[in-house]
């Protein structure tokens, strides 16, 4: 079996579902002629050429719109926002409008349209270029939300998300482009909603996504071997949430820790915790616990990015102190 | 710049007693929305085309029925103009289950899109590039459909504008942008915000276009350049913009007065009502007084139809309320 | 004591700032000449003049940059975005650039402004004009989130916005504009990040904000002839948070309910859950429970619109159900 | 069109030594960043300057110490060129405790208020409207301090550019907007995508504006457009736009080796490499080669000592963390 980037994955996810269906279209910027400043879509112009696979200008708003438009109309765009930083500049047309317009015209229009984007830290960008987004489209009814954690979930979701016909925002932790990951050939199509186990444990339960998950996996091992067994769920797709596989997790174990690079408040943790609070309570043995960025802006020095940003450390000493209390 | 001649329009009588008609329907309806809202009918707000009915005609006119309209909250016209029939229009105003869409999307956000009404968007700007994105559609799928963007004088100070513009010069998209300006934002004069006199017209060249002026209270002028622009969309020559002269004869929305204006340029926009003029036109070119007649008695005789159609709507039900987030016609966000 | 309705109050809370400090500025879109699309700054132009309370152009990124150059040069300005939806096309002032510029440059900016903002539904609008977006701000370190529920506080804390030295977003419910409460004359600042506790029971605790606050302040009482004795703490301002208050009025009756007009995902009331469930978990006598908005854009139609925001009898319902279960 | 003759600049050959040194300097600078950046001792992202000297330094000379600079991403040159020392600000690509921001900023960001540099801004376009504010703030302050914000060609087609230049136009803010037409984007052609020859220039008539374009590969040329321009905003006449022209001899970014041009177009510019042309007209003038081997001398010797300052600077450490997200000083969310 291959190993393939997260990067390639991207690439490849893409170019699957462009073979297969003339209506998929890309466009964003620098993607085609230079294969994304990420190096996320090389190839892509090379083989389905500059009508499917569009450069565009400086112009976030009307990169969206022109998605938004061409979805409403027959097509299936998929549309490039370099950094996941650069919705704030374009989020009138995420919110407002892709969001919201199916349920306003009572259902006449769908919106069939991905839009990935570059998320997070760890690259030391600094502020502006290191969010963690996956909240902010979270909170906004009508929106999908995908953070694969590996570049087999990247190709399956990637294909399952164009394939869909509500909007999904599809957000590529940037430090992941460079890890790779055993995929097979062939075609991938995954499924939006499906949180996976990637470890059973049976003292608590780690529920993470995206970069998280390979440092929650590696605190899960040290924890085992202090004698804390540690579930370790990957939520994969926001919305829709799997609430089924979380709570079963949760209220196999009692523990609920959620790890996120979200700043602290109103981060997916603060969410996942108030369903559990409220639907299982009586299955809990002790407090949830969310391991989150403190609420700061992202520093750029390394140094800061790093005591910013939950670590294996945080998290094996967080829950080992939360597990012994 | 290019000032279209008046006295011009569709050649045959026929058309432009459509368009006549037209013009009253629109008139009658908006009047009667009025009416409605100040007998608290209409719940939320509207915004109506009271005074500048012969931008919507004269663009509908020149389309082809697969054609696209984007408009803004002040929709009511360019809805009716692409064949909405009137009962669901005046239903959603009323939020009623026979409403347009249900009630759902309310007088900001009509919608008909087996109607090429491609939508009523609220925040100002948006539907620019939106419109840049159906145009996009219409280009790679080679159909020939023209999208056709009505927005505001005061909209062409946001950024959307901008980005709109250039992207659909840039890509040749066929897209037609028509500025309605009335000389107002909501309260505030366009003129005292905006750094050049004609909003629009004077920033084409800014995106490598031609800059079009209208009188937008003239029927067959608005046909005439708007039947151009559209023609050269269709023929993949890529987007215009037109800047189409206009005023509305009321206030921006709701129960507005519009006091803030000074009552000799209402007076002077008054006396350049489109429709007398056009009613003026056709009794000139030999249509009778009676014909001119029995359109208006028509058109109020289908206004109080659907105005008892509207008002006999149900109230929406919780069965709507959950529906139609997804695509799947559903609301949940979890399994 | 004078009655003040909560849109007179704004512009007093306004005026009396602008009279003691020069370097308080206030633009916007028809905000001078027209005394604001809700009447809320009539009379302000007229005492200040054309210099310092200015008419914009339809250009948010414009207005609010304005406001951000202003602060970071030595004056104090308030900017009004007319509804709290239009935040979508300036977002990127408001997160990328005031919220962080702060931190970014380690301190040597401060933006001591004021963004101010019609919020929520209520006044079938529809979906673009009626949401609120506490949350989106409160997720956004670096930004104060204050949200008046009446007359009073609103003067009050309109001051101690106008005189902090940090960007507050200051949301005020469109539908409370025309609620009128006593106001004493004089001067009058509040301090930011301190709740109230409106009514002291022993049985729940409902903690909300805004619009809810006296829809929770009705539906307390309706239970308490029930039997259900509940505490009712308007939370003022989410950012800074007065977790003081809440952690202690919540462990008092071991029952948490949010009430939030938010849609349900990522909404301040997840926030507070976590909050409450990692700190106090053991003062808890059963499951929290949150009240909110549905996960769906808001609906224009009044019989629609009703539905789906929290309404005195859903907070009743929902209480009594939790409660007796 | 205004073009600005060449070989004017400043009268005294004193003036003119000034801006060699800083040209040099900013080279010397830029170059020895991106050797840094190759040994990994830069760790995000730095954009240089190489090639784009003469715009910062034409226009830091024209300034007056309590103006404002406004630069994007790319402003290491800007920040240099208002006078803020080298070692803090090499220490700050570092992401040492003594960089200028402590390291909490980074290559994007640099920022030194003391020195009007006030800030860099790493969102497209958005630094535009917060010119726009430190020049309302000027106005009603009355302290005729003029702002200049410095933008590249792509950014033209965003949003903010349009809204920015409205708004300044019409309020008569004392702004000057510099776009540094460097030709490319990342690595797409600003050409390709901008529906006009001139991004900015062919734009200003949108704004009210004339349209200025200058030689921006030569200091003296762009001295002079600055001077006027900025004497223009002091005296209240409001706002101008500059386009400068010019080019960056390596890539957008870390280590992007700018491959996606062709070699001759690369060729052309280093033709015109503002340096060797300044050095030549200062040798003309009758410098001495002496003099400005010395003063490349100087420099060197400053970028070593900075270099060698900026590496001995300490890691910052957990108080910095979480310091400073309010006036405060502090990050507390909570009581
Ligand atoms: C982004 C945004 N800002 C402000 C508003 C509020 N608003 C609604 S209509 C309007 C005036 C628009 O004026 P114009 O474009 O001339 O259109 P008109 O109403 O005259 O048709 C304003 C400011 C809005 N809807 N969206
Ligand atoms: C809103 C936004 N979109 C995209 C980017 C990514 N980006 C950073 S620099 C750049 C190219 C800018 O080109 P130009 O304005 O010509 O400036 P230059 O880099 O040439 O100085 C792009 C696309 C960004 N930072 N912000
Ligand atoms: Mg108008
Ligand atoms: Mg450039």
């Amino acid at each position: 079996m291959a190993q393939l980037t997260f990067r390639e994955a991207i690439a490849r996810g893409i170019a699957q579902e462009m073979r297969r269906d003339e209506s998929v279209v890309f466009l964003g910027e620098d993607i085609g002629a230079a294969g994304g400043v990420f190096k996320g879509t090389v190839g892509l112009l090379e083989e389905f050429g500059p009508v499917r696979v569009r450069d565009t200008p400086i112009s976030e708003q009307a990169i969206l719109g022109a998605a938004m438009g061409a979805a409403m109309t027959g097509l299936r765009p998929i549309a490039e926002i370099m950094f996941a930083d650069f919705f704030a500049v374009c989020w009138d047309i995420v919110v407002n409008e892709i969001a919201k317009s199916r349920y306003m015209t009572n259902g006449q229009v769908s919106f069939p349209l991905v839009i990935r984007s570059g998320n997070a830290g760890g690259l030391r960008f600094g502020a502006q270029h290191s969010q963690s987004v996956e909240n902010w489209a979270m909170m906004v009814p009508g929106l999908k939300v995908v953070v694969p954690s590996n570049a087999l979930d990247v190709v399956g979701l990637m294909a399952a998300s164009i394939r869909d016909n509500d909007p999904v925002i599809f957000l590529e932790n940037k430090i992941l482009y460079s890890v790779k990951t055993d995929v097979p050939e062939g075609d991938i199509v995954d499924t939006l909603g499906t949180a996976k186990v990637l470890r059973q444990g049976s003292d608590a339960t780690i529920v993470t996504i995206g970069t998280m998950v390979g440092r929650s996996l590696s605190a899960a091992e040290e924890l085992a071997a202090a004698g804390i067994d540690c579930t370790v769920v990957d939520v994969r797709s926001l919305v829709p949430l799997d609430t089924q596989t979380i709570l079963r997790e949760v209220a196999a174990t009692g523990r609920l820790f959620t790890v996120e690079e979200n700043p602290r408040l109103c981060g997916w943790g603060g969410e996942l915790s108030s369903i559990v609070s409220e639907e299982i309570f009586f299955d809990l043995d002790g407090p949830i616990t969310r391991i989150t960025t403190p609420h700061i802006p992202l520093p750029a020095a390394d140094s800061l990015e790093d005591m910013a940003i939950p670590s294996v450390e945080r998290i094996v000493s967080t829950i080992t102190k939360s597990m012994n209390a | 710049m290019t000032t279209t001649a008046v006295k011009s329009g569709p050649a045959d009588i026929e058309t432009k007693l459509s368009m006549y008609r037209m013009q009253v329907e629109l008139r009658q309806f908006e009047q009667r929305a009025y009416d409605m809202f100040l007998e608290n009918l209409v719940k939320g707000t509207s915004h109506l085309s009271l005074g500048q009915e012969a931008i919507a005609t004269g663009f509908a006119m020149a389309m082809r029925p697969d054609d696209w309209t984007f408009a803004t909250y002040r929709g009511h016209a360019h809805t009716l103009s692409r064949g909405v029939p009137m009962t669901p229009v005046l239903a959603e105003l009323l939020g009623r289950s026979n409403g347009l869409m249900a009630g759902k999307g309310g007088s900001m956000h009509l919608t008909s899109v087996e109607h090429g009404m491609m939508g009523s968007y609220a925040i100002i700007g948006a539907h620019l590039p939106i419109a840049c994105g159906a145009a996009w559609s219409a280009q790679y799928r080679g159909t020939e459909q023209v999208a056709v963007c009505f927005f505001g004088d005061g909209s062409t100070n946001i950024g959307a504008f901008h980005e709109a513009l250039n992207f659909a010069a840039i890509w040749k998209l066929p897209v037609v942008f028509v500025c309605e300006n009335n000389l107002w934002m909501e309260y505030t004069r366009t003129s005292e915000v905006t750094a050049v006199t004609h909003p629009a017209a004077d920033r084409a060249s800014a995106y490598g276009l031609e800059s079009i002026i209208v009188d937008g209270n003239d029927a067959d002028a608005v046909y005439d350049v708007a039947a151009a622009a559209i023609a050269r969309a269709r023929a993949g020559e890529g987007p215009s913009m037109i800047e189409a002269e206009t005023y509305r004869h009321g206030g921006h929305s709701r129960a507005d007065p519009g006091k803030y204006r000074p009552d000799s340029e209402v007076a002077e926009w008054l006396a350049k009502d489109p429709i007398p003029r056009y009613r003026s036109r056709l009794l000139e070119a030999g249509v009778s007084e009676a014909q001119l007649a029995s359109i208006e008695a028509e058109v109020t005789a289908a206004v109080d139809l659907a105005t008892e159609e509207a008002k006999a709507g149900g109230i929406p039900g919780e069965d709507l309320l959950m529906k139609d987030v997804w695509a799947d016609g559903g609301s949940s966000w979890r399994n």
